[in-house]
């Protein structure tokens, strides 16, 4: 079993060092065809791999293995260890399985890229780097996969390094994501400090020993690691800015995998978050504030991937809240969930964008119901999963961690409820406002010159396109299914065994009550939204331009979040710069002493020409002159 | 064996002190090569000779990897000169004098 | 009977040396230099050192001193540069420096107290012998020569191949040749005018 | 010096001429042979079936005159015919004939080898390498743009197939263990090495056939291009010489591929030198049939061959032998 985690590890740093040699050699729909069969055979090895996991008896499904010790420092030693359970499985489960329908996707889209190849390649060390993340039994080596796929994201996001839009998004993430790592890397240094350990179960087995502070600014530093991943408050600037990648890369690594990370780590962490009762509150505010916040920026977006990618913050900060509130299984199950219509709703945008040849505007698009039928069919899916409507599969997720509020029954718990009940709301007004404008309406003078010609070209899209995202929307349609309240249990049954300190499930009752109002409510956000875009209303310009102008104003702005970052950060360092190179290079060491300095140099350096004169028989002749004189001086003092 | 080890030194010394003239002296740098070929020969003489008096093979393998280095100085050394002739430089180490890089 | 082996060869060791550092000819200097291997590995006969004796033969004149004579062929008269031109005083330390190390060591062999030479194995000096030490003690040192010698041979295909004037695809060599063709075609025919001409102001 | 001094020279005297007396009547054999092949009738005026004709021959070679071409360097010019001479029979010194035999009529007994030293085969490279001075310096010391070219060749040719052809002949030292040819030889008694060491065999054949520029690699001499090679300006008793060495040299890789190769002088009913003179004929037939058969190569085919096929099988055949030796 272990042997087939090793296999899914190894496959693609396979792929990517032979990606990486064969390079040109190869023809570019070959390399992405080898790209995805490796995905293939990992997601294969993992699917078994988790067969013969769910095969064992119930408390015996956590494996660790150390394959070796790596690192020793005194008693520090860091191996390279697997850990292997349930959440794991999981984890392991989306990011191969979506990764290879991603990977097929991508030889489509990326088909009259020149570049092509070198794509493949990262996507293929972004899976690599996740599979660390997620394997890893030490934070270490969960520290090795977090910068690494911060590297990959980061590459991916720049792959065309001739936009300089995209370069900058590129370095935007890489510098938010290193706060993170900064982070994540001193929970680690503080935890290895309380606990004299980095493995997780040293750490799992120590935590109650540790006292409340100290588990609580451990747990603190992680957080900032998984904000910063995850992209949440306030921490979460990079990740509208990171759609300037190539679209699989939006749905894979910014709706599927890798923002995913932080939800992860303090499912992975929760039994020394148990400890930090204060943190796990903290992590439920700053969900609940994100997905209002995202949720509301969203609405006045215009970029139809920006939508998508806060849609994304919004739902991840719906997992924040389910891990927070110690329901870690409803977090990952909505993760679950999520990958499937994130994916789906990204890759299906992916298909827009491609038949429009590149817009992104959604108020150049309109009426592509009819041209682009499929695309419509699997994301008006996809969106009815995304606003939680039963029966589709985000209803059942993201409702489970609303009733889990609801079930703990405290102020923080009621926070949690009606925030998301509001999110809900919002969610559904901004996705069924993208779906409206995108699809329904009167087709746009741009997307009427376009489309036809498009569609008659290559119709929808070509098969490697078209096909995962089907597969994607079955997913989206029945994944919710896994935990009916009631009916099935799968999700939590499964998922119990990684919290050794229990978890959080709503009863039944709780659970279809929310589900009913999660519907209702989404129901309305859908018909706010029908209201308001669906016709030729002149409703949102009035609002644009009348009372809600500031507010608008504010949103439009992303409640000015990358305007403070510039004030605090940017423009002091700007001046600092500018400062020392204005004021301090140019006028101090410009001063007649210091430029004497220059001259000694100069002075020494045509001094020694003389010896240094470049003809190697004269070096030969100093060296055997010394020699020489070198045995005589033996010679005459040893006698 | 009536000849000692002092003779089979002092040869080696006087063959390396030849070379070393040579290699002091000449600017060819074929001839430069050839001197060097010299020197390093009379070392390999000092090695196997010290083998045969400690009475072991370590000397002999030394004079083999001496010569296996001195195989790929040749094949370092003959390619420059090569590559300057096919440049038509002048072949003279003094000339050689001012880097370029 | 060593002995007088050991004095005709090493006096033609000497010789031979000499004769590779005062020769003008660098093709001369390379003959000398075979004998001076010869010689020096007669003298490690005499040491009972016969594989590398062997190894000296095949390897220096096998190997290295064949290149050496195709290059200075190759090369030709220009490698005969750089003789003469010197300065005196270099000539004089140089000298110097030289015989002040000859000098020096024999000065220390024959000062120095030396065993006995030692009583040998059967096997000493023979294939087997080094062989084995080289596949055991001394695999390591084996193996980076190795490498080295590769890294030398790529060295010196690098450095031969620079300079060559470049070889035109197949698409430029039709390029040409349709030009001259061109070329041609248009030379001809204004030789034909020439002397359509030319006949016309005869005829005229 | 198995024998004793004296008895060494006098082997030796014997040796060199059966050689040269046998590359006299060679010469015979390969024209009449050629001749047939090429259905004419070859040389048939002096003596009976032409018999006589290599002596004619020598009187020819023996009346031209020695003369040194204007610009050549005369020491160097008057020393090459005799380096690749002297090279040429030394190495075949070594050759095994035999273990023993006694003198008839007496009890004194010898070997049929003038030495054998634990490291023949590399005595027989090492001579064998030095050989292709004379070639060199031959070429060289002409001053002639065709003799140095000649030269160069050969050069250039030797390093080519002495990889290949030494990696060829390690396979059969690995596989008897010793680089003695009365060793090599003797351990042939149940199977000759040719069946195991195919691929070797046919390496060393046919950088056997390169390294004595044969046809259908004696590009050194080939007159189309290069008139005649390193020897084109000799004439004479020198010229003689240098195809007496080339001769010799053939002879001599005749010999190697026999002991290495063939058992050498073992083989039942007849005695052992008869044996080595049957196996030696029957390598230079089918040189010779070669020659008659094959159109010389290109240079760069040459090269070709030489490096990216000879040295690969070789490659490969010594690491097959290496590790049938050591598993089995």
């Amino acid at each position: 079993m272990t042997q087939l985690v090793w296999i899914t590890l190894a496959l693609p740093l396979i792929g990517v060092v032979l990606l990486s040699i064969l390079g040109m050699k190869l023809p570019a729909k070959g390399a992405g065809w080898l790209a995805s069969l490796i995905m293939l055979a990992a997601f294969l090895c993992a699917a078994v791999a988790t067969i013969m996991l769910a095969s064992r008896p119930e408390g015996d499904r956590q494996v660790v293995e150390v394959a070796w010790v790596w690192l020793t420092a005194g008693d520090f030693s860091v191996g390279l260890d697997l850990w292997f359970d349930e959440l794991t499985a999981v984890m392991l489960l989306v990011i191969t399985g979506i990764g290879f329908l991603i990977h097929v996707y991508s030889i489509g889209y990326m088909k009259d890229d020149p570049q092509s190849r070198r794509f493949m390649a990262y996507l293929n060390l972004f899976v690599f780097s996740m599979l660390v993340l997620v394997v890893s039994a030490n934070l270490v080596l969960l520290l090795v996969g977090w910068g690494l796929v911060g590297l990959s994201s980061y590459l991916l996001i720049g792959f065309w390094h001739n936009k300089p839009k995209a370069i900058k998004a590129a370095k935007k993430a890489f510098i938010m994501n290193a706060i993170g790592d900064v982070g994540l890397a001193l929970g680690i240094f503080l935890l290895f400090v309380d606990l004299g350990t980095v493995t997780y179960s040293g750490i799992f087995a120590g935590a109650s020993e540790l006292s409340e502070t100290q588990a609580s600014i451990a747990c603190l530093l992680l957080l900032v690691g998984a904000v910063a991943k995850s992209a949440q408050l306030p921490l979460h600037t990079w990740l509208p800015d990171a759609m300037e990648g190539p679209t699989p890369i939006s749905a894979l690594i910014h709706a599927a995998t890798m923002v995913t990370a932080g939800v992860y780590l303090i499912a992975r962490m929760n039994p020394l978050f148990v400890h930090a009762p204060l943190v796990l509150d903290l992590i439920v505010i700053i969900g609940v504030v994100g997905l209002l916040m995202s949720g509301l920026i969203a609405i006045v977006q215009t970029d139809i991937k920006r939508i998508i990618a806060f849609s994304t913050m919004s739902q991840i900060a719906y997992m924040f809240v389910g891990v927070g509130l110690m329901a870690y299984w409803t977090g990952i199950f909505h993760l679950f969930t999520h990958a499937f219509f994130k994916a789906l709703l990204f890759l299906g945008a992916g298909l827009v964008i491609h038949a429009l040849h590149g817009e992104q505007d959604i108020r150049n698009m309109g009426g592509l119901r009819k041209q682009l039928p499929k695309v419509y069919f699997c994301m008006m899916i996809g969106a009815l999963a995304l606003s939680g409507i039963f029966p589709f599969s985000g209803g059942f997720s993201k409702d489970a961690i609303l009733a889990s509020g609801l079930h703990v029954d405290s102020p923080i718990g009621w926070i949690a409820y009606i925030g998301g009940l509001l999110g809900a709301l919002l969610t559904g007004i901004y996705t069924f406002r993208l779906m409206f404008m995108v699809f329904h309406r009167r087709p746009s003078p741009y997307a009427e010159k376009v489309i036809p010609a498009s569609v008659a070209h290559h119709g929808e899209g070509p098969s490697s396109m078209l096909w995962p995202v089907y597969i994607l929307a079955v997913g989206a349609a029945v994944t919710g299914f896994l935990q009916i309240p009631g009916v099935t249990h799968l999700a939590f049954s499964w998922l119990d065994p990684i919290a050794p300190d229990g978890m959080v499930e709503a009863t039944v009752g709780q659970d279809w009550l929310t589900t009913l109002f999660g519907t209702l409510i989404g129901l309305i956000g859908i018909a706010i939204a029908y209201h308001l875009y669906a016709r030729e209303s002149d409703a949102p310009e009035r609002i644009r331009l009348g009372r809600g102008r500031l507010f608008q104003h504010a949103l439009e702005r992303r409640l000015y979040w990358d305007d403070l970052y510039s004030w605090a950060f940017e423009r002091p360092a700007m001046w600092a710069s500018a400062f020392l190179s204005r004021d301090i290079d140019r006028t101090a060491f410009r001063w007649a002493p210091l430029d004497g300095l220059g001259q000694l140099t100069a002075f020494f350096g045509r001094s020694f020409t003389v010896i240094e004169n470049g003809i190697v028989r004269m070096y030969a002749l100093v060296l055997a002159l010394g020699i020489g004189a070198l045995i005589l001086f033996l010679l005459v003092r040893g006698g | 064996m009536t000849v000692g080890l002092p003779l089979f030194l002092a040869i080696s010394a006087i063959l390396f002190s030849i070379g070393l003239v040579g290699v002091l002296l000449r600017r060819s740098p074929l001839t430069i090569l050839l001197s060097l070929e010299v020197m390093l020969n009379s070392v390999n003489l000092t090695l196997v000779a010290f083998s045969r008096e400690v009475g072991g093979s370590d000397g002999q393998i030394f004079a083999l990897i001496v010569m296996g280095i001195a195989a790929a100085e040749v094949v370092v050394g003959l390619g420059l000169v090569v590559a300057m002739t096919r440049r038509e430089m002048v072949l003279d180490t003094d000339e050689l004098r001012t880097l370029n890089g | 009977m060593d002995i007088v082996v050991f004095f005709i060869a090493s006096g033609l060791a000497i010789a031979s040396a000499v004769a590779v550092v005062a020769q003008k000819n660098p093709f001369v200097s390379a003959l000398a230099l075979l004998g001076n291997l010869v010689s020096l590995a007669v003298l490690l006969l005499l040491l009972s050192a016969q594989f590398v004796a062997a190894a000296q033969i095949i390897v220096y004149a096998g190997a290295i001193m064949v290149m050496f004579l195709f290059v200075i062929a190759y090369v030709g008269p220009r490698s005969e540069i750089g003789a003469g031109e010197r300065k005196p005083w270099q000539v004089w330390l140089a000298v110097l420096a030289s015989a002040l190390i000859a000098i020096e060591v024999i000065v220390v062999v024959f000062g120095a107290t030396f065993g006995d030479w030692a009583d040998l194995d059967g096997d000493y000096g023979t294939p087997a012998a080094i062989g084995k030490a080289l596949m055991t003690d001394y695999l390591l040192a084996f193996e980076v020569v190795s490498v080295i010698l590769f890294m030398a041979a790529v060295a010196g295909v690098v450095f031969g191949a620079g300079g060559r004037p470049r070889r035109l695809s197949d698409d430029e060599v039709q390029a040409k040749e349709a030009e001259s063709a061109e070329q041609r075609r248009r030379e001809a025919s204004r030789a034909v005018l020439d002397a359509t001409r030319d006949s016309m102001g005869e005829g005229a | 010096m198995v024998d004793g001094v004296l008895a060494t020279l006098i082997k030796s005297f014997v040796l060199v001429n059966i050689l040269m007396v046998f590359f006299a009547f060679m010469t015979w054999v390969e024209r009449k042979l050629i001749g047939r092949f090429q259905a004419r009738f070859g040389p048939n005026r002096v003596g009976p079936y032409g018999l006589l004709q290599p002596i004619a021959d020598l009187g020819k070679m023996l009346q031209k005159e020695n003369m040194i071409p204007a610009g050549a360097k005369p020491k160097l010019y008057l020393m090459a015919p005799w380096i690749a001479m002297a090279c040429a029979l030394g190495a075949f010194g070594l050759m095994p004939f035999g273990n023993v035999a006694t003198i008839p009529g007496t009890d004194y007994t010898f070997h049929l080898y003038i030495a054998d030293t634990s490291v023949s085969l590399l005595v027989v490279a090492a001579i064998g390498s030095l050989g292709f001075y004379g070639l060199m310096i031959g070429g060289w010391a002409s001053s002639s743009k065709y003799a140095l070219l000649g030269g160069m060749r050969a050069i250039a040719q030797l390093v080519s197939y002495e990889v290949a052809f030494t990696l060829a002949v390690i396979g059969v030292i690995i596989q008897a263990g010793s680089l003695s040819f009365v060793t090599i030889s003797n351990a042939q008694d149940n199977l000759w090495y040719v069946i195991p060491q195919i691929l070797g065999f046919l390496v060393f054949f046919v950088a056997a056939v390169a390294e004595s520029n044969r046809p259908p690699f004696d590009l050194t001499e080939a007159d189309g291009e290069v008139v005649a090679g390193y020897h084109t300006e000799y004439g004479g008793m020198r010229y003689a010489m240098f195809a007496a060495a080339e001769f010799v040299n053939a002879i001599t890789l005749s010999a190697l591929g026999a002991v290495l190769f063939f058992g050498g002088p073992s083989g039942p009913y007849l005695p052992g030198p008869i044996w080595m003179l049957i196996k030696i004929g029957g390598f230079l037939f089918v040189l010779i049939w070669i020659r008659a058969t094959l159109p010389r190569v290109r240079f760069d085919q040459l090269m070709k061959l030489g490096w990216k096929v000879l040295l690969p099988v070789a490659t490969l055949n010594l690491l097959l032998t290496a590790a049938i030796v050591v598993y089995r």
